[in-house]
């Protein structure tokens, strides 16, 4: 039962669940695994029909408002989805976009991100958040490459997806942080692509004395600010959703396989050290179950912004690691096998990898919780 | 009387929380160890006076009939004003058993001896060779007409030496096919002729356990409780939402604070190795508090708890333990001062921690024995 | 043509390090991953024509007869440099096999083409479901007269599919009493019909091991080395103590090496928490390092190795993926690239580390294998 | 095999083992265990008829040169006695002892450090340094109370053994850090004292206009400060060695328990969770010999200070943390039994933690091996 099902809209929030795993597991020739595998052997994570399908189904709408053609729903519903993508290690940028959107929604240029939303939902446009400087910090004060003049010459890091339509881009100016749009195929601008461990393309944004016109303007002040930094607790309460999918996957595929395989005449699972660890994997994961219902109620319940950065720093810092732990020992129980592409082990082990990275990993988000809580007090 | 039941939660809490800061003495607030009955004395024998000894039991046996929900609440209260545990076997075993199995005769003799304090009961299951081995005990109730001759051992009873009864589980069949099988539950007086009380000391010093031993002790068959041979079955069907507090969170968030406390008076939280290693600490916390709430609601909605409850068990008491063990480093040279570590204005004991963690991983189903139980019953791998 | 065992060790230390140095190519120097043959291919005939094949065979044999004292500084010299290993398994197992337990002939038609490279020998032990279980192997050798029909599958080959030749445990009496009777040991010709090679591809994208599927080869009974069924014996008797290297501190100083390098160039040590750990890590690799010495001397001494040499594959391997894990935090978002980390003007590769340390604790025997191990035959604990 | 045997005076350190194993066993009722129980209610650690017999077979002498009266030996042999005792829990001040006589033997007043050598060495005076300042720092530049016109007012806590006969005592002057001998029935001493975890004293001095003369110098200045951190470093092997007898003694109770003790009709040993965690204890101490063994080397090959004090650190950190996990482990795998006086943990225990926090604990030597290795880089 995925961990966010017993509090607020519990039926609503089954019905997608069971929608969202009915999905992910269709056709063994195209479902979750098999997508990932072939994104690691360099197919887009984006495969178009795979989108649309999800942009059809309203997944890509969740969190826009209905105004904007979204179905207006909260974090809790998008945890369900991306919580059931990791089950099934689906490859789609669907917490980046959660991110985006959520980054747009607390923006205050109404019609452009009306327009942007609704492009977004409908699975026509891609968007991505520009906004880790060259030395990919987590810390807003250090973007310290400011726009000048209405040009801007910048680099923004590690963005995903790579292949986005539209930026949301994070700059400097002297108002504090502003956010603008920025359509990839503006003049001065350069996308240069890295490989992640998922076979994912993480961009790197190059802006060479790009125009930012006041039309572009998403949010300026400490309207902008809010606004990343709101999306950016979304973006980690998703991804802490999809690690638990991955991470809880992982957990059943170890102990089915400890469960079948024998050695030494005997079921692996009636080795004592190897059932003992099984169930220390059962308490990592149910630690994350805990720690990604505090952060979804923090937002159902409409806490402040530094409550909520306090709540998904606390679930992201719990789901990376845990996730981490999981996936490290699963490759362990199932021996050799796990370390090859026979077993699927390998494909959610890279995935839980690149977004336990993500966004600032178990140790950057312990220090932000703390520096959250020192301020608090 | 208040019909307690009927108030909002909310207003129960606020009552309880008022009688409890009201009454309850400052001075046994948060205790560092388990405190012995001259010690709690006076202040349970006021709230016995006051009608509370026993919050669970139906109001026809003189309790005070409060749901699961209402109890929980009681009982969150006491822990948050760290009220001191008492001598509490009676309340919590010995009389839900006699409700549930026991004859007229003995719900009249002990239940209002038991909302009186005049009985302090302490509980004979452990034995020297049985360990978490529970089942395997070797006491012996021979049978002798109208009695059982008893002999055998019990040990790490929980203050026998303030207790004035005791309940045994006895083998009185030692054919039976099971080991499970063949015990049964006896009421004895300690004063009866052939016991003998030897309180064992732990290693911070304390005598918290006793040893007890029973050589040719005559119990009345009038003190059997329920069927013979069936005392196996009555002594689990008690394990109640008991289990819960096994897994509470307070012991650590306890620990934490007083770390907390020690890492603020000398400045600690400013070296960034330390802060990590706190921070991940206080989310262990965190996240146990949440998950310790997540079952309290279940037995709030009076539904059963499961085996799963295990995890709790294991995650609470290891965390309580990498707590103390990061207390003991921080306190470097000064940690191994037995009177605590000056922290401005107070004082912190690191090693009443360190002590007081050790055995939480044993006591209560040790924490091996919670993981077979997990893996056996929760993740059901073949064994 | 020099002795070497006359020399000092200095001498020979440095006369090795001179020559690896001078000879070893630059860009192959402590590779990140198992190199393939084609990519040592040059540098190993270039010391294969140097005499330098065979360290530790005999000279009457090829060999350079070189003490194990002098063998280890010679392997020493080649972990220094970051020497990548050739497909060893004819050096390492089938010469000391043929020159122990080998017909006069096999030696002859074997042991030159070791030495020369023309014959690449690959080990056929692992089986897909033997895991851990080695004995329980089920390939089958069935009598056919002067040859043996061989079926059954291999696994965790390591670079089968660079190899010439794979010797190959298989069952020829499965009828014997004990699992470990009644094995044989077979050299085969991988180009003998029958004979399927497919690589597995790990999750780090490469392709070290292989399957090797066996589907009614013909191999002759000239081909079976030592007495029938008497193959487990010759296996275990030739683990000498290249068992040491599965503990060699070299994977775990050269990880720390890395993060030492990031960690500089990002200023890291500054930072207390870091700065804790990586020295907690780096404490680990020096016992490390001084237990895997005072294994060595023992090797020097000419004294065997005892099963305690187990404890050391399980702390380095373990050291390594605490060291994987650390750099994985320390790189933080910027983890995931798999080219690698910028660090001034070097470049560091998390990722590989991280993935490197994985299959460390898997094989060799896996570490839980080695507990069980250590239990039994060192710590002597009943069972 | 205690770990510095094989290395230089294998024999003789061989028979200087020998000589402490028999020693410590003598008499189930006087012996180590019982000694140190004995302490733990009340009773002194210095029971004055052993320490005269460990006077007597030379061990108070070890590390005392010929000339005083010694036997001129090094720190391999204080260990080699300390790992002896350690096995025994005995609770004799031998490495406060050795702590002191090797701050004096850094020293240059050759007349007065010979006289007090010597003294120490017969078992008639009892020697204690008092170093550390009233907030227990380790870092010597935070001795900051100053010895002003030949008189010290200042507080030394955790002073070892409390009851010593003459402190070394640790001043700041105008030249540095200086060295004086100071009587415990000096006037303007006060010694208080404070119970520590296994039942010994600390002393905490305090120094109220105390007059320290010329003559009561030990060494001053740069030769002061070397004398005291060499001395920490002897301190900081002893305590090492005597860990590892506690802790290696720790690890055989265990695996006897386990290995004589039945549960569920089997033994405990057969458990193979038990069994694997055994098996991390025996890594732990194998460890600890290795780190003592380098440590007791670079003694040996005549080191530098800096060598000396990292080696110190590396052994020290190691001990500590080992032995504490080992101690803490003993008590797990023992069971409530382990928990009580019935066995024979607790008191090793007890003793764990406080050599392991003497003069610094593993956190603490980490620290201080970090900070030598990034300056001699």
């Amino acid at each position: 039962m995925s961990a966010v099902l017993s509090e607020a809209n519990p039926d609503e929030r089954r019905m997608l669940a069971d929608s969202v795993a009915g999905f992910v597991r269709q056709g063994k020739d195209n479902n979750g695994v098999h997508r990932a595998r072939a994104v690691k052997a360099g197919a887009s994570p984006l495969d178009r029909e795979t989108w649309q399908q999800m942009a059809d189904l309203g997944w890509l709408g969740i969190a826009v408002p209905e105004a904007s053609g979204g179905l207006g729903l909260g974090v809790g519903e998008l945890a369900v989805v991306a919580e059931g993508l990791g089950g099934e290690a689906a490859p789609e940028p669907f917490v980046a976009t959660a991110f985006a959107q959520a980054v747009l929604a607390g923006c205050d240029n109404a019609e452009l991100v009306d327009e942007l939303l609704g492009a977004s939902a409908t699975g026509d446009t891609l968007l991505a958040v520009a906004w880790q400087p060259a030395v990919a910090s987590l810390a807003l004060d250090e973007l310290d490459e400011r726009l000048e003049g209405g040009r801007l010459t910048a680099t923004r890091r590690l963005v995903q997806p790579s292949g986005a339509d539209v930026f949301v881009v994070a700059v400097r100016d002297e108002n504090g942080l502003a956010l603008y749009r920025l359509p990839c195929d503006t003049p001065g601008v350069t996308v240069e692509t890295q490989t992640q461990v998922d076979g994912h393309a993480v961009a790197t944004l190059v802006c060479d004395g790009v125009e930012l016109g006041a039309a572009d303007c998403l949010a300026a002040g400490a309207v902008g600010e809010a606004a990343l930094l709101r999306g950016l607790c979304v973006a980690r309460v998703a991804a802490s959703a999809e690690l638990l999918g991955l991470a809880d996957r992982l957990f059943t595929l170890t102990s089915d396989y400890l469960a079948s395989r024998k050695q030494f005449g005997a079921q692996l699972s009636s080795f004592q050290v190897l059932r003992h660890r099984a169930v220390d994997l059962y308490i990592q994961r149910e630690l994350m179950r805990n720690a990604l219902r505090q952060a979804v109620r923090a937002f159902d319940s409409g806490a402040d912004l530094v409550a909520v950065q306090r709540a998904a720093a606390r679930a992201k810092s719990r789901c990376a690691d845990a996730a981490l732990k999981i996936a490290r020992e699963a490759v362990q129980l199932h021996g050799a096998i796990g370390y090859t592409e026979e077993a699927d082990v390998g494909v959610y082990l890279r995935r839980v990898i690149a977004l336990a990275a993500w966004l600032g990993n178990a140790t950057a988000q312990r220090r932000e919780y703390a520096r959250l809580t020192r301020a608090a007090a | 009387m208040t019909d307690w039941n009927e108030l909002s939660d909310a207003d129960f809490r606020a009552q309880i929380r008022a009688y409890l800061e009201a009454e309850y003495p400052q001075h046994l607030r948060h205790p560092s160890h388990r405190m012995r009955w001259h010690e709690v004395r006076e202040w349970y024998l006021k709230r016995a006076a006051d009608g509370w000894t026993a919050p669970g039991w139906p109001v026809e046996h003189g309790g005070v009939g409060l749901t699961p929900s209402k109890q929980l609440i009681f009982t969150e209260e006491q822990e948050r004003l760290g009220v001191a545990r008492a001598p509490d076997q009676g309340v919590i075993m010995v009389g839900p058993l006699l409700i549930r199995y026991g004859t007229p005769e003995q719900r009249e003799k002990y239940l209002p001896r038991i909302l009186s304090w005049e009985n302090i009961w302490c509980q004979g299951y452990s034995e020297p060779n049985s360990g978490s081995d529970l089942a395997s005990l070797r006491t012996q109730a021979d049978d002798d007409g109208d009695h059982y001759i008893v002999n055998g051992q019990k040990t790490w009873t929980t203050l026998a030496q303030d207790a004035t009864h005791m309940f045994v589980l006895a083998r009185t069949d030692p054919n039976a096919a099971r080991k499970q099988q063949g015990i049964s539950f006896l009421l004895v007086d300690l004063d009866t002729p052939g016991i003998t009380i030897r309180p064992i000391e732990n290693i911070a010093g304390h005598e918290e356990f006793c040893e007890v031993f029973l050589d040719n002790v005559r119990v009345p068959k009038a003190n059997l409780v329920g069927e013979p041979n069936d005392g196996w079955t009555m002594a689990k069907a008690l394990l109640g939402f008991e289990r819960l507090f096994l897994g509470s969170p307070k012991q650590s968030q306890n620990a934490l604070s007083r770390l907390d406390v020690f890492a603020t008076a000398r400045g600690l939280h400013d070296d960034p190795a330390f802060s990590d290693a706190f921070t991940t600490l206080a989310l262990d916390v965190a996240d146990l508090s949440e998950a310790f709430e997540s079952f309290a609601a279940q037995v709030r909605a009076g539904e059963p708890l499961g085996a799963d409850i295990s995890w709790l068990k294991i995650w609470g008491t290891e965390t309580f333990g990498r707590i103390a063990e990061l207390a003991l480093q921080a306190a470097d040279s000064e940690a191994v001062l037995v009177d605590g570590q000056d922290a401005g204005d107070e004082s912190v004991d690191v090693l009443t921690l360190y002590f007081n963690c050790l055995p939480t991983t044993i006591y209560g189903g040790s924490n091996e024995i919670q993981r077979n139980i997990l893996a056996k019953q929760v993740l059901r791998l073949p064994g």
